[in-house]
């Protein structure tokens, strides 16, 4: 493949970090496009599962990479397989159920059977049909390269050549850390969320990385709605806090604690405030005092896929879905040790903000569906976006926050989103 | 391991089918809702809410034979929506501000509520069951279809209604939303 | 400036709701009306309508939200529709001499009425509200849906059918009509 | 050369419209079934249907103006269904041996049965007319619409229902079906 | 994009117009189509609007330049604005509706406001977010290179060196005048008509342009369901009239104005036939006689989109809309002085005839639906058409009409709008 | 288009028919599948239609040869004539109807008229439009290369150097004479059905060709249901009979009469069976004890999409309709001598177990689908498939059939089917 792209590219790269600038082709061409689902999406780690979702021997989510459709499966050992959901005979999927539990996964077509790590079992009628001289050990389930459990979320990778994920995670790690090294470990509410949003992939993922900016005029409708109808509308605070950025990750975590609680409880209710309140401490034992009590996440994005709304406590997965347009896969992340109460009312309010039917979801869905709908034509579809909000600056000036950061409304770490995407696009093979 | 739906809701073997005027009455009633949901007249339509409503839509699977019963989400799982009546009132007040982003321009709904059936219970209360087809336009060139059932609990009013909605759930044919995002009502 | 949807025609506040038998009667007037038209019988289809009928589709608009009152053509505006009896007929005319390429071979339609609200006015005359989708395959694979809804006046008659239709206006959910043409009736 | 559709079964000129009660009841019963399909409570169905039913989609034809009345299959030409209740009772026992990989996971329908039409025929049968729209879902992005019309016999019954359906004659709204296949029931 | 064209092209160019042959691969090809954007619409003059839709400051509609949204917005000056409808920030559109009354355009995803003439006049929060170095000058909405009003028809290109409007019109001017130079100006009645139809815009356009050819057969069911049910149907006479072509614009003019007045007052009705009799006079007071009185305009299309039937007073744009589809813009056009039952009339009796619900237009666009569907397989798509109707003169043997013509019912007019079409394809760059 | 051919091709081909892998690129790459459309459906031999459809002169029936359009219709002479659906002058479609009665075709756009052959017969208003230079005879209807009439089916080619048909079915002419040399000749019960599949045409040809396998594990529910409730769920007999093999073609043929009457007696009724076994000396007399008495036919497929189940007496083509879809149009196959009652009962039976609602079908078209929907991301696209089932045998070990075959459940047809299209594929030009 790696012939067609210096005509595909535009001479600069599509990305120019340092202008800040963002060739519109990236959002809405198909060449683009399939080549993104080899370098980024088969080359990169890819989070496919929260392992709540399958707790016991023989549990599976059926869930994608890329574009690929894959099974996560629980083993009897405990271990996670992951593998590619597609019958190596003549190629129907293994499953097709959402998630469920399973012994094997028989082939609908012609029966061929695969255990639960993917490996080929049986051949139908091996001995009728000369089967016998097929070599099952060549012929399972494709699988991946790699698979961690991050915290709970599970990544797995087709590249075998792939970073360590620490490594992969990088200066980001210290963040996410702070999101899901939670005392007693996370899990998600049972099931999934799942709609079709009319918008390329990496809209989400972007705003998800670095994008603190749109929201006082993205959300100002439903920021209104939360309000007591007597309260002036004036001019949000801006956010004290830092933005980090590493290998596309991004995210924000913020120091005003005080308006991050205020924030807190008007979305998620005074009940899930306290609770979170009361988890710090045991935050501080193992994470230190900044993490614990001083700081707060506010929003992130793990390369490319993975969108993290700490306090709204959603998970989702940006899952492609052509070029213009996206899956999203959500879910409602609590402490596994918070009370069913607590559990129940994240679960309510995460629903009603951040999801299908989500009044602050709702707003960016229709933005991105805005961005992809000037993309038709050749002006529209030539054109070249500024990202060039922010300093970028390099450190914390206060000395506070590790690694490479700038302040907290800045498209820095879109500038590094987009310019790590870049890099992948641009490097030939596995 | 049932071939036939094990539905969300517990389904009431007391109560009786309606007789023709009471079925005429919730079933105008229904297309008054209706009505007013595609006039957009959102603030009136509150009216016809119980204050205690549960407004719950929960999320559908593609399950193995062996876990039909797993087709629709616990009351505990994910769900679409699963609102309190103060819920559907800020999402009201949310478009009333003229600053709601996603359904600026509105969006252009036809609810097509067809199949009534109606039972009156032990205990006075009113169960309708019905289908949907909701169409919605946006945009120029984007249609969606929702389809689905509902499967509500009506009590008395005194109001301008004869009733009022006490329990709605809405079951979609749907297990992934083929839209942009769930910004009506149903 | 208002969130609710200013209709293109004026809402009658006299008259109240049909009893059921009348109700029952209008919703059966419509239901022939119908399926007349998806067995493409439109000479009979003629005699339902009054002689002085007003047959109205006005256009709809993506509106800001400052300019909401705007979403319907005025009646002296651009219209998908806007005919008389006469008007009608020559369209039914066209069809039957068998050179009405555009309907060769005809649409294959169905006109799903339903939430049918009748009201009786001050004045005798009823006005019947209802909701339809309207299935129109061409071809073998050319599917159109056209959702929407009718706002009908009715008066009565002593021909083969209880009414005559004296004013339609249809209210269509598209801004941009998804097909090659509006050769069918609704 | 008629304009007018041929359809593909006798329309009997004897016999009246049902009466308001005998319309009612036959609604519901047609609602009745239409939930138990799409709660997939299939052996209850067949319950309601007459043991010597015939059950059947003729196949439908784009024609030349002048070969109109060739639109619909004749009863000895190609159909989509052409069941009797054994047939039937077979694709019934097929679901339920949870093998029937066509159908795993089950299709997600919905049955909107409008414009029900009832008459009295003079022999006590009775005619039953109305439209449908199905709406199919299958994994997670298949959506599938079926468009048409049905025209049922009923004859009375004093089991658990009022009716029992003796014969339906199903008009799909397509020359072409477009689906995989019609693994389900109308 | 030059490198492909010899590949996709056949060796003798698409069209011949010498020949009178036309290459399929002109309706179906996606990649001629992609090319069209660029070298057609990104290129040439289009018509955008009509005065009269965005009659006072601030008002705009919101149209099309080929598959490109743009906006046309009246200025305080009173002049008319044309720009991109896409925020220059990350691309959301700027403006939602489809007219209206405006003060800016505020962008719903981070609020970059831009003015009625598409300058970037605020980036949100700039102080805090450093966006001061961001020069505004330089990321305002993309603007059309010239705007021309013609006799209230807004035309606009991006192409900075199109010719003067009057160059592209060239010698078909002199019939255009006599279509828009009415007296006391034109106007459309409010709100516009839109539908899609299954087919190629050059199906559209090259019939206005070029084909009374098909009248008789085409309308034959609605021309008789328009004639007294007695009236024998005989064969309907030969139009005496001139075509004229230039520059791929092309129509028809008839001095046989009795039959033009039988027609349109079959059409259009007594009423407005006698208001328009009555305009003749003026208009020979500007035009002379020939245009005024003793000629009447049939049929036309502007290159490349904007086609016009004056006797039916109908104005429509084939916006293209994919290889496979078209959108038509359709209008009613009056005279502004008209009085309003006259307005009222036209309004009525064009939507009759040429709109959606048109018993004429139908017939068309069925037609050329039925084009396309023949489109999809080897040999369908690479059918050579055969445009030879006609005797392709160029000179009116009568001396009456001006510039090139051949006789009414010829496709010497279809023939010159394909060559034109080929030639800017042919034609490298802006 | 022979040019891109080395890029697009992996570099041992799509197929290896001696290791027994398939590419599944050519499932989905929609460049793969318009080259199909060139050198598979535009070189070889096509079946069109059965003659009983089209009985008498003036009857036609609309069909396809690949993605285009073609009408079969009976001429005065008795002859059967196919061309391309398309008229000459600006492409619209002939005739819109599935099939009927004509005298000529005349196109509704400008009235060019076609006689029953699709010669051009009639320039509308000829002299008018100074038609005469327009040489009718070299703008007729596209016609078809050759056509033939095997047994009532016939078949067309625009390839005027395709084989002569009896060259084309080769070695497989011996086993399709014992399906369609009936006695008496055979029919189609009236009409078609026909509708869509969301996979792509040569998962159904295959199967035909070649796939036995499936059937125990594809339609185990379906088998059950026809079983009395109380018998126990055994292992199936395997077929005892040899799979034929050539060019393409592929099918089986069984000895095991007795368990062939039992199956059809099953799917087809106790009257039906008695019905065929009725025939049996007859078929005998012309095509001996062998193919009269002694063995039955399973299931079999003509290259390219020709399918055939002749115990189930159904006949169907799958029509390509883009890389991941298919049309399947469906015939039930009775002898035309048969008595009315066995018409009528095959009828049934047949659309009750191999139709749209068959209860068969229906699961073969959902495999179909699920192997689809496993090739939308790179991991899957880039999948190998295993086709390696089956000793390969050449020769009938037993002496009996002649021509290379190999046992009844074997892929080897599959092979020999992928190994010929590869040959299309990979031939230059017509
Ligand atoms: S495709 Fe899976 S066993 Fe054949
Ligand atoms: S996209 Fe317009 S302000 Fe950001
Ligand atoms: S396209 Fe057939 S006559 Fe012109
Ligand atoms: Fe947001
Ligand atoms: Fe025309
Ligand atoms: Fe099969």
């Amino acid at each position: 493949m790696a012939d067609g792209i210096a005509d595909m590219r535009p001479a600069a790269g599509w990305i120019d970090a340092g202008a800040g600038t963002i060739d519109a082709a990236i959002y809405w061409d198909p060449a683009v496009y399939a080549l993104e689902q080899e370098r980024v999406f088969g080359k990169t780690w890819l989070c496919v599962a929260h392992e709540s979702l399958v707790p016991k021997a023989g549990d599976f989510f059926t869930s994608r990479m890329g574009e690929d459709p894959v099974i996560v499966a629980r083993q009897r050992d405990g271990s996670i397989a992951v593998f590619l959901n597609q019958c190596r005979h003549r190629g129907a999927r293994l499953c097709r159920a959402d998630m469920g539990q399973a012994k094997v996964f028989a082939c609908s077509y012609h029966g061929w059977t695969y255990d639960l790590a993917g490996n080929l079992i049986s051949i139908s009628k091996e001995s009728v049909v000369d089967g016998g001289k097929i070599d099952k050990t060549r012929w399972g389930a494709v699988k991946v390269a790699k698979i961690h459990n991050y915290h709970g979320l599970i990544f797995a990778t087709w590249n075998p050549d792939a970073p360590a994920f620490d490594d992969f995670l990088g200066e980001a790690k210290w963040y996410f850390d702070m999101m899901f090294d939670r005392p007693g470990g996370t899990e998600v509410i049972g099931g999934v969320q799942k709609w079709v949003v009319k918008a390329n992939w990496k809209l989400g993922a972007e705003q998800f990385t670095s994008d603190i900016y749109h929201f006082d005029y993205t959300h100002v409708g439903t920021s209104m709605a939360f309000m007591p109808p007597d309260m002036p509308m004036g001019e949000p605070p801006v956010v004290n806090g830092r933005q980090f950025r590493d290998q596309g990750h991004g995210g924000v975590v913020t120091t005003d604690v005080q308006l991050s609680d205020m924030q807190t409880a008007i979305a998620m209710g005074m009940d899930v405030l306290a609770y979170n309140q009361s988890r710090r401490p045991l935050m501080a034992e193992t994470l230190g005092a900044l993490r614990g009590h001083d700081a707060q996440p506010v929003h992130a994005n793990i390369f490319p896929n993975l969108g993290i709304l700490p306090l709204n406590q959603t998970l989702r997965l940006w899952q492609p879905r052509g070029p213009g347009e996206m899956e999203v896969w959500a879910w409602t992340l609590v402490d596994k040790e918070a009370p069913p109460e607590i559990k129940e009312r994240a679960r309510l309010q995460t629903q009603f903000t951040f999801a299908s039917s989500g009044v602050f979801e709702q707003d960016d869905a229709e933005n991105w569906a805005e961005v992809q709908r000037a993309l038709r034509g050749p002006m529209g579809r030539s054109a070249v976006f500024n990202n060039q909000i922010g300093r970028g600056e390099s450190r914390d000036p206060d000395g506070i926050f590790p690694g490479t950061t700038d302040f907290a409304m800045s498209e820095a770490a879109a500038r590094g989103f987009y310019a790590h995407w870049q890099k992948l696009m641009l490097e030939d093979g596995q | 391991m049932s071939y036939e739906m094990v539905l969300p809701y517990r389904v009431s073997d007391a109560g009786e089918p309606a007789d023709l005027p009471l079925w005429h009455s919730v079933q105008q009633f229904l297309f008054q809702e209706a009505a007013l949901l595609d006039r957009r007249a959102f603030a009136e339509w509150l009216d016809m809410l119980d204050d205690g409503i549960r407004y719950w839509a929960p999320t559908r699977y593609s399950r193995t034979p062996r876990e039909r019963a797993g087709e629709w989400s616990r009351p505990d799982q994910a769900a679409h929506f699963d609102d309190s009546k103060q819920f559907l009132a800020l999402r009201v007040r949310r478009l009333l501000t003229d600053r709601a982003w996603s359904e600026d321009a509105p969006s252009r709904t036809r609810h097509l509520v067809t199949n009534v059936q109606v039972r009156r219970l032990a205990d006075g209360a009113i169960e309708a069951d019905s289908n949907f087809l909701v169409y919605r336009g946006r945009v120029d060139d984007c249609e969606e279809i929702f389809s689905g059932a509902r499967h509500d609990r009506l009590v008395g009013s005194d109001g301008p209604y004869p009733f009022r909605i006490a329990e709605r759930v809405i079951l979609f044919d749907h297990t992934m939303i083929l839209a942009n995002n769930l910004g009506i009502f149903f």
